[in-house]
């Protein structure tokens, strides 16, 4: 019960994490957007390595989802969201949904770069008694507003999030992330259908469209396309950007809204990014590095 | 017996939330294209913006209802128990449960009452489905009294809950000057010392009523209440089962999962007595509520002749006659007709 | 248990119905269009009729929807479906799947036009042990290829149907019969993806667009428009036609397929269709006529 | 003790089916982009064809499975536990219960077997909420060949079925000889008179460890496997009941609806003996399947002193020690991973 002892307990804020997030915040608010691609750019570097190494050291971990999904989380912790790590669960915060709750670890690294808790806690992912189970869970991680894992929960719990901030008169935005694969289930476009029909413009999905699921292709699979006809036909307004762009994904989600609808955001991405033999391989869904591998990608990742 | 007055239970709980939404604005009603079957007619009226009906779409509903408790307010989130249940388990498991949001979930018209709608609209299995999900309390009201203080309880409790509203008719069952309901603890509606009958919801007054018939056959039943199926009064069980040595569970549910197991288990672990456990276990046959309570012996006589049986009497001369009233579809009546959830 | 023993027990075919539903069939095969519609039109007529007094004397029914759909079932029934009445499990049968199944009188009653039991047997709908359910039973009815009632139940199992028949080289064809209130269900969209994924251009959906769902419109409760797009953006091709034209209904559902789509048949109906007191008043979801507007109903349906 | 060899159970199960699938071009797999986790990767290469992966998409699948079995067809329908049954919950009661359609759902690596992926990946409530639900066999096979015979089994009966498959490493239990598997039919491994250990799946073999440690301390356990759950075979428990006047079960399922409950029904209803129910009841914390079978006690040193407890016997000197082996997440060994359903 050592390990249990040590792993357990309560996640509390990381101030000077904060402190250095919030700085971020404001040069990133002034700068130009090369520095501003510079500094996201940066930030997502980091993410990747300590995901990959906590992975690696925890031997369990959505390699290939966490690292595609890395550029859309650190562009909406680093330059979008506004949040209050200090204060999980001020009121007034924008929400952001990761239902593709696999990628816990490229979300659990991203919220120890806002200090919602410390770093040093990663080392716990996926021990005995940790909080920072394999999948998110609301009882345990601050800034996680609702435990997913399952697919195709998480755009349902966003629209309520919507509808409920709008009647409380609050000006906050939900933005859930979804894989492409989670699209096969038919709860989201229950939701996406609400979602439209409620004109819930404070509402963004990122899809981040990998095209790749857990065993094959997204398209081998059970085929999306044309994928952004259905959104547009469900009622949402569209924007197709590359995911690793952090520019093009900070345009795409904060471009002022035209009318009522809720915005779906295609972020293309690369399942594996940044490790070239991770890249767009199947494998990596949910396979670890080894030490060798590890380094590897550490090194590829610099 | 007297003709006793009957209500549906599902006005109770319309007129309470009414009630409470009028005092806390954070209090939202969230359904299925069931704004009638889910009696919140008035509740629209009343508050159309906080009236979510997100059509025909129960995964959605959930999840909503989760969304909005995260958004501050206390959604109860209304639909056929059924549907509820069968076709959002795992949003209740993962969005509600797990994430331990202040949802409050109504399953309307549980049970058998559909009743010749059929096995696709009963819901029998909810209890033993929800009991399995950690972290949900369960609650079953027996009369309108309970409903509306059960609701109270609900709005004011931070946490997942689940609330099943019957609609078929029950009479008062609630001892006046008691508090109705309070959540965890479940009520002695009559003293005895020879058997216990614990019943829940609609079989509650018919517990009542084969106490009656069994004085009649010189067996004294205790009655309890069970209106918190999970967690369950360990207390009150043992007790029964220390004090009266035989024990017959009754409810509108497959009892190897709902209340029966639930009872069964406290028994077993520490006071092993004789018990019988009644609820319908087989998809139930067409018919109207009343005849399938009948088919499947949930009656005042279903019930007293289980517990003869239990304490090894004869049954000879209590007839099969139950409290049958109610139910739907009587034939060539015409009228509004029986909405399906 | 006297209702219960009659009403009870097993629906046997009907010989003499099957035989003049054949000759109907033959006729039919080699009438004019006019004479076609005609038919149709009086089959359709009597069906209506039946359909309101069954609810009248069970006290039970969803009058409403019985009445949008008899023309697409009777059309089906009538013109299209390659099915054997006499044995109810042919192997290459055609498949109809109600998926709307609280019309289930309509369905009963179209059966009983074909001869899958008699037609005195409507008279046990909904009485204590009869076979006849108020949502059709496939234990009970012969006839019915799976039980419905809770709805977004039918596409998914018509698309296993298809493609269990392609399978077996059987070129039986697997028409789903759904409401429009119903496609809120996100469990069709996921049959509609599969289906179109897997080219089952053998399986036809068919939606009674009334507009009305159970207790509003659709437009007011969970918009679904634009439907045809959002069928089209599925990858399925879209028909729309009046729903209570027989012809226009035959030539959308057998018009020879373009490729390898699944086809989606849009069909504008009218909830309560034929009496006027009934039509397109939600109220008439489930509202049950009593002895007068029973009898209203019936002149109105001459 | 000696170190056995122990088994994924997914493995016995996808060789089965390929066998099977040879002889009988009517067996086809459906899947939720779980060829991997449903282990069937052999099939696909083998029968192209014969295996529909619909994608993520549950209600889709089972649904489809209903559809083949109408056209003929013998589908297997694989998904991770948790999500065919929390997911597909309807579909199950009204597409293949209900409709008796001839689907056999095999719900893979159920129980904790998921480990450090957390209570949305376990499937503890399984037993629960298909046991509720009728003319629905439950079977839980306990090693590599009761589950080929479950899975031949299911093959030649039509109508519906559950198998439950599991994933964490259990070693042979069924004694050689014998059919490997009768449904309906539980198998008495170890004869005994002070006690009955039932247990079902991952926890047979513990129950036959925790016999072994009883003896040491003087208590001669009988170890019953009961691989249908549900319908259960009740002669066996009275005879349990009647024979040794105790019971304790175990299973990896929340015991209160799963085989717990089926057992305690008859033990109440034939001959009431003190009984333990062994099982998870709460959402598990994060850890390994091993550790979190240590922490909720289903070890063989937790169900001999759960025997002990129910004899009203001291434990002491009874170890907390398990059986613990296998399981997931091995840190920082690499590899290929764990799958997630
Ligand atoms: C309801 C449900 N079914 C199945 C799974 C198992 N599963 C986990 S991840 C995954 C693939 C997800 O693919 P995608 O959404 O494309 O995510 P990404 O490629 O970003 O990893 C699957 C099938 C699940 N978590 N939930
Ligand atoms: C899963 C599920 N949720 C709710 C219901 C209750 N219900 C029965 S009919 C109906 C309305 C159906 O509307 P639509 O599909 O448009 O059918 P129609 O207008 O043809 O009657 C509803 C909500 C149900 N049967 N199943
Ligand atoms: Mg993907
Ligand atoms: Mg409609």
């Amino acid at each position: 019960m050592t390990l249990a002892q040590a792993a357990g307990g309560l996640l509390l804020p990381d101030h000077d994490a904060i402190g250095a997030w919030r700085r971020l915040r404001d040069r990133l608010a002034h700068a130009d957007r090369a520095a501003r691609a510079a500094a996201l750019a940066a930030l997502a570097g980091g993410i990747r390595r300590t995901a990959i190494s906590t992975i690696h050291a925890a031997g369990l971990g959505h390699t290939g989802g966490d690292l595609s999904v890395t550029d859309i989380l650190t562009t909406l912790y680093g330059a979008v969201l506004r949040i209050d790590p200090a204060r999980p669960d001020w009121p007034e915060r924008d929400r952001l949904i990761l239902s593709k709750g696999h990628c816990s670890v490229a979300l659990y690294t991203t919220l120890t770069t806002c200090g919602f808790f410390p770093a040093d806690r990663l080392a716990t992912f996926a021990a005995p008694m940790s909080p920072l189970n394999g999948h998110p869970s609301r009882r345990a991680v601050p800034g996680v507003e609702t435990s997913s894992g399952p697919l195709g929960h998480g755009l349902p719990v966003g629209v309520g999030v919507a509808v409920g901030l709008r009647l409380r008169g609050s000006p906050a935005r939900t933005v859930v992330v979804l894989g492409d694969g989670e699209l096969q289930e038919g709860s989201n476009w229950e939701a996406a259908m609400t979602a439209a029909h409620r004109g819930l413009s404070s509402l963004t999905a990122v899809i981040d469209r990998n095209g790749l699921q857990q065993g094959a292709r997204t398209g081998d699979t059970n085929d999306l396309e044309p994928l952004a006809d259905k959104w547009r036909a469900f009622g949402w307004e569209v924007a197709e950007v590359d995911g690793h762009d952090h520019l093009a994904l900070l345009d795409a989600v904060t471009a002022p809204h035209a009318g009522s609808r809720p915005r779906c955001v295609i972020a293309r991405t690369v399942k594996g990014r940044g490790v070239s033999f991770m890249e767009d391989r199947v494998e990596w869904h949910h396979k670890v590095p080894d030490a060798e591998q590890t380094r590897m990608a550490l090194e590829e990742l610099r | 017996m007297t003709v006793e007055e009957t209500y549906d239970c599902r006005d109770a709980f319309a007129a309470e939330l009414v009630r409470l939404a009028r005092a806390d604005d954070r209090i939202v009603a969230v359904c299925n294209d069931s704004v009638g079957s889910s009696k919140l007619a008035a509740f629209a009226r009343k508050f159309p913006e906080r009236l979510i009906n997100v059509g025909i779409a129960e995964q959605d509903m959930v999840g909503i209802g989760a969304g909005l408790a995260n958004a501050g307010l206390v959604p109860f989130v209304c639909g056929a128990a059924t549907f509820l249940t069968a076709r959002a388990l795992e949003q209740i498991k993962a969005d509600v449960a797990y994430s331990l949001a202040n949802v409050k979930l109504c399953g309307m018209s549980p049970g058998l009452a559909y009743g010749a709608l059929g096995p696709t609209h009963h819901s029998t299995e909810d209890l033993s489905w929800l009991r399995a999900i950690a972290d949900l309390p369960v609650v079953v009201p027996a009369d309108p009294a309970q409903t509306s203080a059960a609701v109270r309880w609900a709005a004011q409790t931070t946490g997942p809950a689940f609330l099943r509203i019957g609609r078929f008719p029950v009479p008062d069952v609630s001892p006046p000057g008691e508090p109705a309901f309070t959540y965890g603890r479940a009520a002695r509606l009559r003293d005895g010392a020879d058997a216990t009958l614990v019943a829940t919801g609609t079989m509650v007054s018919r517990a009542l009523s084969a106490a009656a018939l069994l004085a009649g056959h010189g067996v004294d039943a205790r009655v309890v209440n069970v209106s918190t199926i999970s967690p369950l009064d360990r207390e009150e069980i043992v007790a029964a089962a220390r004090q009266t040595g035989a024990v017959v569970t009754a409810e509108e549910a497959v009892p190897t999962g709902g209340l029966g197991a639930a009872v069964a288990e406290v028994v077993l672990e520490t006071r092993p007595v004789p018990m019988r456990l009644l609820g319908p276990r087989t998809f139930a046959p067409t018919g109207e509520t009343a005849f399938l309570l009948e088919h499947f012996g949930l009656t005042a006589g279903g019930i007293a002749r289980a517990t003869l049986d239990v304490l090894g009497l004869d049954a000879g001369g209590l007839g099969a006659g139950g409290l049958g009233a109610g139910g739907l579809g009587a034939g060539g009546a015409g009228g509004v007709g029986v909405d399906d959830g």
